[in-house]
């Protein structure tokens, strides 16, 4: 089937009782979301504007284009419903299984954010929703999980293996192997198995829609480069996908680099998420993509600073436009996506997630080589982090950093 | 001994364990305690990091097995090692076959496998659709592929796996992963039905528990049948409360006896085919 | 002056020192906001535009809607960036800052929204940034001094009185005292002396500006009553001011009616936080206008389980459409403000504010009386109300909650 | 004795303290300790629960007034029970002026200011365009209205003051609110200068601290000097170290005595104008 594969990456290696969901879902992705039937993109793209907020800005960035002489723009996905683009997706794909019928929506969710956003999804639009979240992710990201419960959504704690999000991958695809019949899988990113991967991306795919004709009509002209974050690959994909036939514009997908791109094959792990730099293909969560792996094939944890780049596969649509070399994998360490997600905030007052501030890590350091007009997409705002970033930058004492001593001089708190 | 002669004569009982569970030396002394208990043909696990198919009970002994150092060249040492006489199955996911040796593809996994002595696969996360290189493979080298039939699975598909399958289809008596269950599934019947004129034997699994379960589903028409987290359960509960090897593996021989006998009772119910 | 009076409200009471910096505020405010000098009012609302995220939707409310017979529509001012309407205020203040020479941000807050928003608008605008913060204030709203100081702004805590927003406020305008020659105050709400209640209603009032041609747009009518929650009373100007005029529309201010509206002269706390209801005349912070005080003219000290509403005063304006019969001042308690809170989140996927799910607690109460079509203004997003919501809600034991129980489940900390 | 008399003869030494401060008793000991050092009137600070015009030192004092139960009435009671020979000022804000009484507006508070024996007022917060009812209750009960003049105010608001002002006028020596500083600010010369030729006497403050302070500011041509935060600092710390209240009403008056012996020295050093 047509969208079922991007030259060899993409499939569906998935257990044969998910295959007639699969199927139906595969149904229901041609006629409503590819052909518009009963209205259901027009249904989608009214709840997004309203219910979502979009169209979102794009905004220039002053100080960083004075920065790098570069004219830099943001497309503000931050400022989508729940703070991230995780919502397009989710809304994209509840809405689906609204009018496949279906009464019942599970989702995984490792640092939480497509978790919430489902949550939201389903609470507007009147559907009861379970999420599958590891122990000790839940204990981690509690303002999340508050924001889940909030919303009415049920989130089920997954106690096998490390607690975290591989396992409440699983986990969930096993509820679904079990309920195909009333359930539909809500899958966070562009992974998976067929059309999963084709379906998110045209959800997604809102972000460049829109940054495309923005950018031309505020620039006058289409951007040398655009760059975004990749961990699954679904904002990296939304963002790229109207750009990819513009053979001018240069696409840069920003992984996370962690700590090194080197891999401890005894442990069994990377302490990056490099899978499109660093990984080899291989078959992972329904999907032939590049994945994180030991030469046996076991799939490697991987290590990132930003939880929601935390992943060691990512989109096999994203690993085809990088082996067709449409798109630049490249990947910045954690203290270059700490220092940018300060540079940004103190420059631009523009908070951003932990993994949106990875592509403005690249931005630092390739300035010089992107061209004129550079696109960056802002995904998620950084409420999230606070924690993780004071605590993450008091251990490197990086000098951007602006001094949390406050905490101390009124004794209020651990800080 | 073919997969399939091991369901010529007699319901065939066929106990799944994963290899290296808990530890490599019990594991051993367990799969050999099975084969004395019964067993027509073995699925031996191959232990994957993300077993998406499995339930809990099987994805625990799944970890175990990998932190107790089960590599996929320990494993084909393993069946090497392992002193039975039946059949065994390779149970595993399709990146492991896929990654093995230097070719790309499926072929050096199926070599070294043939070279070992295994006698098949079940690879629960490839569909007949992307089954191709490792169905020719198996040609090649002389083994069997197995596919699983879902309650679900119907129409063209089924066609599909028709054409590709050989030693047993594995029918899935219910939705869901795998994990020992009380109730007798409904499916049981209708998969059956829906697979009557195929002529590979029909094997089914998830969810069987007991003796009793076992004749019940061999009347309802199986010509097997498949056992999992039952017996994975024994070894886990062995492992947490530290039972000696030996009292674990007589626990494995007893239920497999009971779970063969049940087999061979439901046989008695009902007339043979041939 | 004539932005300086309405009715007998408002005025200037505050310190001779700062006269000249008010003077020369006025003069600015009148040539730069009111006159669009220099093109000010444009560059102000291509800004909100752009790093804002204006216009923010008005959305069609399904579930509220079916609930009440009611078309229940929400303007969602929870989805500009920062997560409140604060923004609108404070992008508008920093930038006329910037136009009229000056080179530095003073602020004071108390639950830290209008802070945090400050400390955006100033990295945006390239302004150094102090915000004042009482010292209880900052142990227990930690998120936000945070994000203010990720900002790049200053928290400079007071440590005179109870440590909360009273007190901030005093010091800001001391400071300001200090500094008028190069400093900007931007105040954050609708307080304070001339023209600072027109000025920041003005900034504010893009809200109803954009509202009421959505609802002609989209409901082919205009409502018959608009909700908004007052605590200084600025996203309820923002949202009333275009229908002030429009005599058929009936404009409700909800107060924090707290745990009750009577008020313990002795101990000089009022648990309530409705000076519109049950405030009198007084002067406060610069300003003639209502004021909950003691007999002697002490002002008591407010009280609701919404920060952001706790303040003993609100803005002359307000006070005077009230007194001339324009605007309703009605009032939920903190139960009814946290029921509403749980029913917003579950009902349509959006979890307000605290201080915006007052208006709600007020439609759930009086939805007959109020029409056929309805707009909620949605102040702000309740992230920063989680914690406060949880404990506020497992003391109270509500039915409608969602239980927590999954921390205890895990074992991943104190819920 | 009138406020404006109280300058005649020689520059005046004008102390503040709040009413009340650190408790009822103490705060009259220390009032009337004030006087016998050489206070020539007195800025008696009503406590209100909104300073905005004050420095931390002074705000503090009001909120410890306020925790010992000061209220309006006890503030009357207060001037009623003291026991000093010169003008007292009401220094408080508009608020409290206002809610007194039935009546609407400041008649009442003026009225009943005017039987216990007040002399004026400051009003920090009541800037002279707001000032008309104020101004009219102190006219029909023979009070006077001190107002201050900051060193940025300046044309038409000046003129709007020197309309309105009675007793003396009180010259803010530096920008910001009140508060013991070391410096002598460089406003004082050009802010005397402005209102040289209006005809009550000058009274200058904000951040004055020693004797010699006290002696430049009126070198520089001051009337008289108005002392607060260096005479709180006193009370705060004795009440800190809980010290009698003898001692520390000794510390004041000796404190008030230098501070009067420092201008009367600087009004040696310049020609006075009568
Ligand atoms: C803000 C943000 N950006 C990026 C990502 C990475 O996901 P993806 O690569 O699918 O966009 C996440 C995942 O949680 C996220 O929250
Ligand atoms: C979300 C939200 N709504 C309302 C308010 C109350 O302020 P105002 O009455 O000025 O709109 C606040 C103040 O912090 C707020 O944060």
């Amino acid at each position: 089937m047509s969208t079922s594969k991007f030259g060899d990456y993409g499939g569906q290696y998935v257990p044969e009782a998910l295959m007639p969901a699969i199927e139906e879902l595969t149904d229901a992705y041609e006629r409503y979301v590819l052909n518009n039937e009963d209205g259901f993109i027009d249904e989608f793209r009214q709840r997004m504007r309203d219910f979502g907020g979009r169209p979102t800005p794009l905004q220039y960035a002053e100080q960083l284009s004075a920065r790098y002489d570069t004219d830099v723009y943001l497309k503000r996905e931050d400022l989508l419903h729940g703070g991230a683009h995780k919502l397009n997706n989710a809304l994209g794909q509840v809405l689906l299984a609204k009018y496949m019928g279906k009464e019942r929506i599970i989702a995984e969710t490792g640092a939480g954010q497509h978790g919430t956003a489902t949550a939201m999804a389903a609470a507007h639009l009147d559907m009861p929703c379970v999420i599958y979240m590891g122990e000790t992710d839940i204990a981690r990201q509690r303002p999340n999980v508050f924001r889940i419960r909030i919303n009415g959504a049920e989130v089920n704690p997954v106690t096998t293996g490390r607690g975290t999000l591989k396992e409440a991958i699983s986990e969930t695809m096993r509820d679904w192997a079990t309920t195909v019949e009333n359930t539909h899988y809500v899958i966070g990113s562009v992974v998976g198995p067929a059309p999963f991967p084709s379906m998110v991306r045209d959800f997604q795919a809102l972000i460049s829609e829109e940054a495309r004709e923005q950018i031309q009509e505020q620039a006058g002209t289409l951007p040398d480069a655009v760059l975004a974050c990749a961990g699954g690959g679904s904002n990296t994909m939304g963002t790229f996908h109207h750009f990819v036939d513009d053979s001018a514009v240069d696409l840069y997908a920003v992984e996370a680099g962690g700590s090194s791109l080197s891999v401890d094959e005894e442990a069994g792990v990377a302490p990056n998420s490099a899978s499109l730099s660093t990984g080899e293909e291989g078959v992972l969560h329904g999907a032939r993509t590049k994945v994180l792996q030991d030469t046996d094939g076991q799939i490697m944890e991987s290590h990132s600073v930003s939880a929601g780049l935390d992943y060691a596969g990512v989109g096999p649509e994203l690993a085809h436009l990088v082996d067709s070399g449409r798109v630049d994998p490249v990947n910045v360490d954690d203290d270059v996506a700490l220092e940018a997600f300060h540079r940004l905030s103190q420059d631009e007052g523009v908070i951003p997630a932990l993994e949106t501030a990875h592509a403005f890590g690249y931005l630092e350091e390739h300035h010089d080589e992107l061209g004129d007009t550079v696109v960056v997409n802002v995904s998620g705002r950084g409420d999230k982090d606070l924690e993780t970033v004071i605590e993450e930058t008091m251990e490197r004492d990086l000098s951007i950093a602006p001094d949390m001593s406050i905490f101390r001089e009124v004794g209020g708190g651990a800080l | 001994m073919s997969l399939e002669a091991s369901f010529a004569d007699e319901p065939a009982f066929v106990p799944y364990l994963a290899a290296g569970d808990p530890d490599y030396e019990s594991s051993l002394a367990y799969v050999e305690a099975l084969a004395r208990g019964g067993a027509d043909a073995i699925e031996l696990g191959l232990p994957f990091s993300e077993p998406i198919a499995e339930g809990s009970t099987i994805q625990e002994a799944i970890v175990r097995a990998l932190e107790a150092g089960m590599t996929v060249d320990r494993y084909f040492e393993f069946v090497a090692d392992l002193d039975v006489d039946v059949p065994l199955v390779c149970m595993t996911y399709y990146n492991l076959i896929y990654q093995y040796g230097d070719e790309q593809g499926p072929r050096p996994f199926v070599r070294k496998a043939a070279e070992v002595g295994l006698s098949g696969f079940v690879v629960p996360d490839l569909p007949a659709e992307e089954a191709g290189p490792l169905r020719d493979a198996c040609d090649e080298f002389g083994l069997d592929l197995v596919f699983i039939v879902a309650p679900t699975t119907e129409g063209e598909r089924l066609e599909r796996m028709r054409e590709q399958v050989s030693g047993y289809v594995y029918v899935q008596a219910r939705l869901g992963t795998t994990g020992a269950r009380d109730e007798v599934s409904d499916y049981t019947e209708r998969s059956l039905a829906r697979i009557e004129d195929w002529d590979v034997p029909k094997a089914v699994g998830f969810g069987i528990k007991s003796g009793d379960h076992a004749e019940r589903i061999v009347s309802a028409g199986a010509d097997g049948i498949i056992v999992g987290s039952a017996l994975v359960d024994i070894v886990a509960e062995g492992h947490e409360n530290d039972d000696a090897t030996e009292e674990v593996a007589q626990r494995l021989e007893d239920k497999a006896r009971e779970l063969k006998q049940g087999a061979l009772r439901g046989a008695g119910d009902r007339p043979r085919v041939e």
